[in-house]
């Protein structure tokens, strides 16, 4: 009988996607960065008029006053408070060859993670901030640490203390390379995956602002901002990495590796169409 | 039992969902488990290619080989088709996308 | 090793506030981990904060008090610059204490 | 409630699966073994009250008498919990000489969730964060002057996200 259950599951899913996918007519547009990050900015501002542009990166908590209640008190005290710690103590300890983390980044690692990720012209792909950090690490004979994992997270949540209020400032250079990865990263956002045939924007554009059970949803504008996050659902801290892995997941789509391209210029868009937004990392979340 | 790709989507989810239904209720055997269990990963080998597989096709042919392992090659049959049909659902969703996901953006 | 207690005590003239954040997993005994086995119970039972030598507050906990606590109270008295000794203990007997200087 | 580590394996259907067996199994083993030298600078962890699975039964264990509602005690509590595992509650009072604080969460496997001490010269009030197995009745108790009073407060719960 389950697998009879399945099956229909199976088949309704291709249904839904042959009506989803009637492709309407488009021009074979040259991506156009400025305009789509306008359209962006545009799109959220109207749909929540009452939300100021910076507060969009609070995520859930601009949308419902319950829940911006909630989070403000867990700000007076922030579960986060240990990993920044830990993060600030390993930032300043050196490597055995006695160079350090601030060696690797320019103004010493210090109030920088606003322009991460950046497309590194000689490599001619992205390069986020968690991948930096692990280069960092090798260069200097020290074993990489996992993506999704605690000192991940620590360090990047003092990069981003670091870089509190500063608004993104992602830079496309005038390379065709960089606007493909731009554009990757913008195909990936809006493509449907998984069974559940859900894509980034099913749930953080068409549904922003509404409820996923006990969850409200981000809208996708300002999502990055926070990063990385102490959830509530995990007990602990979040890398962007391990919140796209688990992204896919949830809906039963196979995560791919952490650092693939496909994640790398998923953040390029995501933060380039944020640009201006200002940095509130570490962040809370549910 | 090469699946053939042209048919429009709508008869394709309904010749999978009959195929799915008549094959489980014929008596399998080890040959046909090996048969049924092969072709179900090579589609998601091409699912793999198209970076687009779906967790549900992992669990079907683990559910498959469990079955084929205790010895019920029913269930190994019929849960290789289930991931048969899972695998050619995710490879059918990323050539679709490749074009629709434009409908989504925000313009 | 730093300690498992984060404290911000500050006083405004007559009260003090406390706050506490505490590193700990306050296991529940009732979750299971990713083999299926069920966590042990691991939860802090008492914390007794001390101004001026006396238990000014005291929290009995069970185990659905969430992972890193927080508590947060404020007591008459303590000036800026005193002393306030906090230390927890959990149901393994394991324990913790710090003394931290009023704001 | 607290969902593991690796995402979404153990949905909530595992969890409260998890919980009926290990209530019955778990409670018999439950060490609570305390530091003695710090046991005698109070009286004893109410352990027994921690115990008990209704909040009438924990809190005739605790104080030895029942609560009255009262509109002097203030419960601030969330409508829909963000997550389970970290609800902001608070509790304060205006009434006199404020002894103790207590905060139950009726459906969870142990209702007593906190209970606080406060001696003379300490206000009557306290944050934390509590941990909700599901939607529940949350109960503040006060205890003023040798009597006891209270108030409840509906607090709904479900795990958040897409699920498995």
């Amino acid at each position: 009988m389950r697998s009879a259950i399945r099956f229909a599951s199976i088949g309704f899913a291709l249904a839904a996607l042959a009506l989803g996918s009637a492709p309407t007519a488009h021009a074979a547009d040259t991506p156009d960065p400025p305009a789509d990050a306008k359209a962006f900015k545009d799109y959220f501002t109207k749909k929540f008029p009452k939300v100021k542009l910076e507060d969009f990166v609070n995520g859930p908590y601009s949308m419902n006053e319950d829940m911006h209640r909630q989070w403000e008190e867990k700000e007076q005290f922030p579960p986060y408070d240990f990993s920044l710690d830990m993060g600030k103590e390993m930032f300043s300890k050196p490597f055995k060859n006695g160079k350090g983390y601030a060696d690797c980044f320019p103004n010493k690692g210090i109030g920088i993670r606003q322009n991460y990720p950046y497309f590194d012209e000689k490599e001619g792909k992205v390069v986020t901030l968690e991948l930096a950090l692990n280069r960092c690490r090798e260069a200097n004979g020290e074993p990489p640490f996992s993506y999704v994992k605690d000192e991940m997270a620590a360090l990047t949540a003092y990069m981003a203390f670091t870089s509190r209020g500063k608004p993104f400032d992602i830079k496309i250079p005038n390379d065709p390379r960089a606007l493909d990865a731009y554009q990757n990263g913008k195909r990936y956002f809006y493509t449907r995956r998984g069974q559940l045939n859900f894509s980034c924007a099913t749930c953080h554009v068409q549904s922003g602002g509404e409820r996923i059970r006990a969850e409200v949803l981000a809208p996708a504008l300002g999502i990055l901002n926070a990063m990385p996050i102490y959830r509530s659902e995990w007990g602990g801290m979040g890398t962007i990495s391990r919140r796209f892995t688990t992204c896919n997941s949830q809906i039963r789509g196979v995560p791919l590796n952490p650092q693939d391209d496909e994640y790398r210029d998923l953040e390029y868009y995501l933060s380039y169409v944020s640009n201006g937004l200002p940095i509130s990392g570490p962040g809370a979340r549910p | 039992m090469r699946g053939n790709m042209r048919i429009s989507t709508l008869s394709l989810a309904l010749t999978l969902l009959i195929a799915g239904a008549t094959s489980s209720l014929t008596a399998g055997s080890e040959a046909d488990f090996k048969a049924a269990y092969a072709a179900a990963e090579a589609a998601n080998k091409e699912a793999a290619a198209l970076r687009n597989q779906w967790t549900t096709t992992a669990a079907a042919l683990a559910a498959a080989k469990k079955a084929a392992d205790s010895g019920d090659f029913d269930q190994a049959v019929a849960s290789s088709k289930e991931a048969e049909a899972l695998a050619k659902a995710s490879i059918f969703q990323a050539t679709s996308e490749k074009e629709a996901w434009k409908a989504l953006e925000i313009r | 090793m730093a300690s498992t207690i984060r404290v911000r005590a500050t006083s405004s003239g007559e009260t003090t506030e406390v706050q506490a954040l505490i590193q700990h997993p306050m296991d529940s005994g009732y979750v299971k981990d990713a083999k299926g086995e069920i966590i042990p119970p691991h939860f802090i039972q008492a914390v007794n904060f001390e101004y001026d030598g006396k238990s000014i507050f005291v929290a009995d906990w069970g185990p659905a008090v969430s992972k890193d606590p927080y508590v947060k109270f404020s007591f008459k008295g303590g000036k800026k610059g005193d002393d306030l000794k906090i230390t927890w203990v959990d149901n393994k007997g394991a324990t913790d204490t710090i003394t931290a200087k009023i704001l | 409630m607290n969902i593991t580590h690796n995402g979404f394996t153990a949905t909530r259907r595992l969890i409260l699966q998890g919980a009926v067996t290990v209530a019955l199994v778990g409670l018999g083993n439950i060490r609570f073994g305390l530091a003695p030298a710090f046991a005698a600078a109070n009286d004893k962890y109410p352990e027994d009250a921690f115990k008990q699975k209704s909040g009438d039964d924990a809190i005739k264990s605790l104080y030895g008498k029942t609560a009255e509602p009262s509109d002097k005690v203030k419960l601030d509590a969330p409508e829909i919990a963000e997550n389970g595992a970290v609800v902001p509650i608070s509790v304060s009072s205006t009434l006199a000489d404020v002894t103790s604080i207590s905060i139950l969460v009726a459906e969870n496997p142990n209702a007593l969730a906190a209970s606080y001490k406060i001696p003379q010269g300490t206000m009557p009030s306290v944050a934390n964060r509590l941990k909700m197995a599901k939607t529940s009745n949350v109960i503040a108790i006060v205890e003023a002057g040798g009597k006891l009073y209270s108030a409840t407060k509906e607090v709904k719960v479900t795990v958040g996200g897409c699920g498995g």
